[in-house]
């Protein structure tokens, strides 16, 4: 298997990491797709919670919105928000939680909220919704975020949610993982090189001494990637 | 007990200018029917509560109605921007908006607080986030422990409406699917209004129903296909295509007014 | 995930002397085949919580397995007092019971905050009453309006043991009618066990429901009749008789001892 | 109609009191015979909420527990017991919530806790259980207790809840309400005198100047409450 897409690499690989009875808390995007390709490959027991209120949820199709009827009708039980966000989420029960940003700093620290100044935002985002609670709450924080020096940054303008636990960093050119408190790149995806993730990144990036090769994605994962996103 | 009256009448008795008001729904059963009636009566001077304001908010926040939102994400799930949201807060058009912007899981704690007559919720969060100096968050001590646990005020709006699939003859409601804050909301305000897809003769208990009895509740009104473009689970889907062309339309002022005036203002009520 | 095992198993492993222990079911599905299996592995030590313990309770502390009790309503709902629990507390037979006593109120609370890994439940309660100086009450006031508020520090036993009407074969469970505060008893626990009526191929989804997922889970044993004499809704009827003749089978040591003997030391577990 | 015992002038009397409407937190005994009795004459669209979690249960047998399945399969809808104290009972949304106890003062103080000291009771009684703050949330607290010297004392042994709230107290001998903040004795039932009323009270009982009488019950009472009592 040769042609394949950054955005393939980066579901396959997150997919990869997400163990088989794992608890995982998911947005729409690319941590569905990561999450629902590892439950129809490697970890048919993980559990996907969307914070719509699903437990469970197993959908024959990635849902559009993480309020999707389906979610609620293959759901092993469905919460109010409220008990999710008390009972589950700051309960402790969930293993994986993945984020998203605009900004990422080297300590993994998120921003989601504004571009600019907070009060004269040159860019008003959507805001924080679950992710500042997400990132304390569940055990491994699992950021998927395209790389470049507009999005890894020295300095992130709104502290959306700390990066404590931010054990990945999964972009399109390769793994960051934190070594001694701070992101540094420990893969590469096969085509990448350390001079395109340097360019890519804001801050002075480091390299792991043990730098890795990322598996390309086997024939299987992208039979499955596919499959899943054409139903 | 709850009046079955019409979505107008109801609007025009229990909104009025000024008030806090929150029109609910995640990502289920959003009360467009009701956000546009709003509009339509043009209330003015809102203070606006949602979790997640999407479409509807926007379009709120366009017609004027807004001067503030409490919010914790404000976005069109899955497309982009809310495009007069920011105009609002970027510029100031057509008015500005004040943000009380707060994360999911302390809005939550504030529905909750709110619904049970507390004056605040307690959760672990906010810790080391911009939040936690931008929202309204206080910070209290466990009386046993000492652990240090975020505070965020009660939600006790003046006017809380939800959209449900069914209510029966006496005003008793019953949602199902994903069910998000809509109970609490009921609960938590001065004045509610439910709006819901038919009034049935009787609510035949579901799995996953959430029953809101009528004397908690003081307006029901039918509103058949009032979540469009959202959905209602068991009656019609989510309407993917019009959260996509909502960018375009509200990217710029001229088409959004003539959208409004086209789809809301010229539209009569159901 | 949790483990299908025997109930002598399950207990054997979970439950340890000197645990904080809660046996859990309000008015509805308490494990009596749970405590009786406790009895017969001669568990010591323990510190109880239950809202409202009755009859199993009774039971417990007159066989000598518990040295504290967290409680709100200890009484045979309808008869009248518990005479083991009367007996431990009067006479300190056959040990002395310290006390640990709150509202329904506060507990329900407790219990809550514990699901919720919070370190405490916040409630407008206690106020003007004894339970207010006797009980583990601190006040809080509300950062926001200076309210003056009753804390309850969480409920988080050692082990929660709850009864349910089925589990499917991969541990999850559900039961419904009456849920009390199974879920949270569940979630609160270090260590949780619960009993079932059945273990069937697959859980089908029934109105008011509720589903604890398997992950949450500890131990799952299978106890048919586990609840009796109380009820499982939809299995078989609370044996409103045999709350009644306890009465008179605990107001005396020698025929509780006996009974005891006869009804659990000398029976086997499901 | 002439023959009828005290309990059925009590329960009688009580469920006159309960509107056609209100919203009433009932326990098991006399209060859930009134309630029910209420439901079955003058109230049919009286809520009937026990504190196991059933709102608008509709038995048709009188409950010989608060936990009884029929309460559930009648209820328009069951809630877990933390949400029935927190939004239910705490959040205001009772009219009307009924009490026994086994102490009264004048100030309508209940004691359902023990006899004697606390820590070296001369009885261990059951405890509070949902009294303190039923006592405190609903908007009017009925009480229901046989007139007696043990019961009606001077100063009872611990409070378990407090009698702000208490609009009324119905006893065998007739009815107490509070005036200028303590129970005064305003109507007798038929048979009963003042003199009946002092003694079986541990305090010097005030008796209010339009003392009446009370209603007996009626044919049609009497019979809905014998057909009620007899499923």
């Amino acid at each position: 298997m040769t042609g394949y897409t950054p955005d393939e690499m980066m579901a396959v690989e997150a997919a990869r990491r997400i163990g088989d009875g794992a608890v995982c808390f998911v947005g729409i995007g690319l941590p569905s797709v990561a999450a629902n390709l590892a439950r129809a490959t490697h970890a048919p027991g993980c559990t996907l919670i969307y914070e719509s209120g699903t437990i469970g949820a197993k959908p024959y199709r990635l849902p559009l919105s993480i309020g999707d009827g389906e979610l609620a009708e293959t759901a092993d039980a469905v919460v109010s928000v409220p008990e999710m966000f008390a009972y589950w989420l700051q309960g402790g029960r969930i293993d994986v939680g993945f984020l998203g940003a605009a900004q990422i700093d080297r300590r993994g620290n998120l921003n989601s909220t504004v571009i600019g100044d907070y009060g004269t935002p040159k860019v008003r985002l959507p805001g924080a919704g679950g992710a500042p609670e997400i990132a304390t709450c569940v055990r491994d924080v699992f950021v998927m975020l395209r790389q470049s020096p507009r999005a890894f940054v020295e300095q992130i303008d709104f502290v959306s949610s700390v990066g404590d636990n931010v054990r990945v960093v999964v972009t399109d050119l390769g793994i960051l993982e934190p070594r001694e408190g701070e992101l540094t790149l420990t893969r590469l995806h096969p085509g990448a090189n350390v001079e395109d993730a340097r360019a890519a990144t804001g801050w002075e990036l480091r390299v792991a001494g043990d730098l890795g090769e990322t598996e390309p994605p086997t024939a299987d994962e992208l039979a499955a990637l596919r499959e899943l996103q054409a139903r | 007990m709850a009046e079955l009256t019409t979505l107008a009448e109801a609007v025009r008795e229990l909104v009025r200018d000024g008030d806090t008001v929150a029109f609910e729904g995640f990502t289920h059963l959003i009360p467009h029917a009701a956000g546009h009636e709003a509009i339509r009566q043009a209330k003015r001077d809102l203070h606006l509560i949602r979790m997640t304001p999407d479409v509807i908010y926007d379009q709120l926040i366009g017609a004027g109605c807004a001067r503030k939102l409490t919010f914790s994400w404000g976005g069109n799930p899955g497309v982009g921007s809310l495009h007069r949201l920011r105009d609002a807060v970027e510029h100031g058009w057509p008015r500005p908006l004040e943000l009380d912007e707060h994360s999911h899981a302390g809005m939550a704690a504030a529905w909750a607080a709110g619904a049970a007559n507390l004056p605040f919720g307690v959760l672990r969060g906010y810790a080391g986030t911009g939040l936690a100096e931008r929202a309204n968050v206080r910070w209290i001590d466990c009386p046993f422990t000492g652990e240090r646990l975020a505070a965020v005020p009660a939600h006790r709006p003046d006017v809380g409406i939800v959209h449900a699939q069914q209510a029966d003859r006496a005003g008793n409601v019953q949602l199902w699917g994903i069910v998000g804050v809509q109970k609490e909301v009921v609960l938590a305000s001065a004045r509610s209004l439910v709006t819901v897809e038919e009034v049935v003769d009787e609510l035949e208990p579901r799995p996953g129903g959430v029953v809101i009895p009528s004397w908690v509740i003081d307006a029901v009104a039918p509103a058949p296909g009032g979540a469009r473009p959202s959905y209602a689970h068991g009656y019609y889907d989510r309407d993917n295509d019009f959260y996509v062309r909502w960018d375009a339309i509200a990217r710029d002022r001229e088409t959004f007014t003539r959208w409004i005036e086209d789809n809301v203002l010229n539209a009569v009520a159901a």
